[in-house]
């Protein structure tokens, strides 16, 4: 466990959390929400705990992601906040 | 088999809710009598498993053979044995009595129905049963995504509705989750 | 400042994790678009992932896999196991449930969304909530 | 309405800031979540199970009912999913075509078609027209070796990181490619709506038959013990051995449903056109 790498994740990961929910786009939000998890993945990764990392990598990152986007393209993309 | 009570409660309305997924696929009209037939295995063990615990008091499972602090136990007292015996006998009264209501509304997806409602008195019976506290976010979100399925199939405002009611509902099963930390320390 | 560094260490895990909390809570409550409300559900339920993992993290220790020679695999353990050496392993056991459970529910909310949209032609809750009350 | 909200999460965040002051420092070895029951996982799970991870032990065996209804959760929102979104009933729709050779695109409507067996032409979506020959030679390519990933990680899952989960998503993920970088009907025609849905189910069922046949072997529910009989191994690497197959459960069992979930999701509940 590295410290400085740590404090670094945990900082870009609140600036994810609050840029996908600020950004005025859905896409962008998705792919935001994406970035979001996979910084989390490495954060527990960092910590030691392999097996929820590699569930995040996969189910966060990965099948959440095209689970949003698929939702965003069969509705719309368009918001006002 | 007495002793398996507080196993087969559960575990009985789970495979015939499998197997009401499967009927849904294969054959429709095996769905209802699948449905009947689970709970009324689970009515019956419920009130095989009040008279046990009148004698007893406390019934332990053990699930998995491994003791409470380090595996997940069931503890049946007085008021569990009472409320499952409530919660199964008028969950099949009522599967009974919607029969030909549901039967119209539901022709084509009756399977998922079924199953869904079945997995709903599942979650909701094991609520009851269970004596862990993590195991019981579990069952509480089986019970509550089960509930979503079955209430946002009403009229206009009911998707909505649901939606608010899902976001409610995974912020208290969270807050719940974490309660489970201080009330048994990773038990 | 020598003594802020280890008191930000040891805590700015939980102080991270009560930012992302409330940042998810604000999306829920304050946000006008049921999509949004959903990425704010999931960030919350991520932030409660990483209070527990927080908590089972040790210092100087490696990840819960046990050191095993090929061939022993069945219980010929000749050295008895160090606990100090070793992470925590249950919250990762609980917390493997949580992320499943969230992707379960992430599934279920975009079908509610879905439908939503599907009736109402828009997202957002406020002009959803202005055409059922003008029908 | 932001104002109150702002007001009340800024009151909580407040709350819980003050709360962290009683909790211990962080990777403090001593903090009370570690000292209480986590020792006897790491020094009895490998003479009680046999697996080195102790994830994996304490997952599907220490805790394994949590796990089985855990899996009962993704299936019920597969069910869930297909109860809201599936449309049988097809409104007739615009449909595009094109031609192999000379990629001219014809645009038929009012629920014209094209029968599908046709050689000279391909259907095509309405909203995603160009066709990448790298994308889809590629994804090809990549395919079999996701699968063939995901199948190691499941059966891998008691020596190193892994398990059924992950390998279920990865190999859901690898035919959800499959269906993003051709079409989704191509992918639903490799992995049929009603396979899905059946593959779902036996999934869970695998999980809770292994329990259940524990008890009709009289010991309790998912007491992997109770199988050595059968599989003519010691009780505890019966443990082991049954690990595996419950492993082997929850894969098929999330893979199923995360498609099942992608199909409804992208395509609306029509089955025609995805992402």
């Amino acid at each position: 466990m590295i410290w400085q790498l740590d404090l670094a994740i945990l900082t870009l990961v609140v600036v994810c959390a609050i840029a996908a929910i600020s950004v005025k786009d859905l896409l962008g939000s998705a792919i935001l929400f994406g970035a979001y998890s996979f910084m989390m993945c490495l954060l527990w990764a960092i910590m030691g705990a392999v097996d929820v990392a590699f569930t995040e990598a996969s189910v966060g990152a990965g099948v959440s992601t095209v689970f949003f986007v698929a939702a965003v393209f069969r509705s719309t993309r368009r918001t006002k906040d | 088999m007495s002793q398996h009570y507080p196993a087969l409660l559960v575990i009985v309305p789970l495979l015939s809710a499998l197997l009401i997924s499967a009927a849904g696929w294969l054959n429709k009209r095996l769905c209802f009598p699948i449905a009947v037939a689970a709970l009324s295995v689970a009515s019956f063990s419920s009130v095989g498993l009040l008279f046990r615990v009148l004698d007893e008091k406390v019934v332990l499972y053990k699930l998995g053979g491994w003791s409470p602090p380090w595996g997940i136990a069931y503890s049946v007292d007085y008021l569990n044995g009472l409320v499952l015996v409530v919660v199964s006998v008028v969950a099949l009264l009522n599967l009974i009595a919607t029969q030909r209501s549901v039967e119209q509304e539901f022709s084509e997806k009756i399977g998922a129905f079924y199953t869904l409602y079945i997995l709903f008195v599942t979650g909701l019976l094991g609520i009851v049963v269970t004596g862990d506290a993590f195991n019981l976010y579990v069952l509480l979100e089986i019970a509550s995504l089960t509930g979503y399925g079955l209430i946002a199939m009403g009229e206009d405002r009911a998707p909505l509705a649901t939606l608010n009611y899902l976001y409610m509902g995974t912020i208290g099963a969270s807050f719940g989750d974490r309660v489970s930390l201080y009330c048994n320390r990773f038990a | 400042m020598s003594d802020l560094i280890p008191f930000i260490i040891a805590k700015y895990n939980y102080w991270i994790f009560i930012t992302l909390m409330m940042i998810g809570m604000y999306a829920m409550i304050a946000k006008n678009n049921l999509v949004k409300k959903i990425v704010g559900m999931n960030i919350f339920q991520t932030a409660i992932i990483l209070f527990y993992v927080s908590i089972g993290a040790k210092k100087g220790a490696t990840i819960p896999i046990l050191e095993h020679a090929h061939g022993d695999a069945h219980g010929a353990v000749s050295h008895t196991v160090e606990v100090a050496h070793y992470i925590n392993p249950l919250p990762h056991v609980l917390m493997l449930t949580a992320i499943v459970v969230s992707v379960a529910t992430l599934g279920v909310a975009l079908a509610l969304a879905i439908n939503v949209y599907n009736r109402h032609k828009t997202l957002e809750e406020d002009e959803i909530i202005d055409q059922i009350k003008g029908i | 309405m932001k104002i109150i909200a702002l007001a009340i999460v800024i009151l909580s965040g407040g709350l819980l800031l003050y709360a962290t002051q009683d909790f211990p420092s962080w990777a403090d070895p001593a903090s009370p979540a570690s000292m209480h029951v986590s020792p006897h996982y790491l020094q009895k799970s490998m003479e009680e199970t046999s697996v080195p991870n102790v994830v994996t032990a304490v997952l599907a065996d220490y805790r394994g009912f949590d796990t089985m209804f855990e899996t009962t959760v993704i299936f019920c929102a597969g069910v869930a999913c297909f109860m809201l979104l599936r449309i049988s009933r097809q409104t007739p729709e615009d449909r595009y075509y094109r031609h192999i050779s000379t990629g001219v695109t014809i645009h038929i409507k009012g629920g014209g078609k094209i029968p599908d067996k046709s050689k000279e032409f391909e259907r095509i979506d309405t909203m995603w027209t160009p066709f990448d020959l790298v994308i889809k030679t590629v994804c090809r390519f990549l395919i079999p070796f996701i699968q063939l990933f995901a199948l190691y990680v499941i059966a891998h899952g008691h020596h190193s990181p892994g398990g059924g989960f992950q390998g279920g998503v990865i190999f859901g993920a690898s035919i959800i490619l499959l269906a993003i970088s051709h079409n989704l009907r191509i992918a639903t025609k490799r992995m049929r709506e009603k396979l899905v849905g059946l593959l779902c189910v036996t999934g869970v069922f695998i999980y809770a038959g292994t329990g259940a046949l524990c008890l009709l072997m009289g010991l309790n529910f998912l007491d992997y013990g109770a199988l050595a009989p059968l599989l003519h191994v010691d009780p505890v690497e019966a443990r082991s051995l049954g690990i595996l197959i419950v492993e082997v459960g929850v894969g098929i069992a999330v893979m199923a449903t995360m498609i099942w979930i992608y199909n409804n999701v992208s395509s609306a509940g029509k089955y025609d056109e995805g992402l």
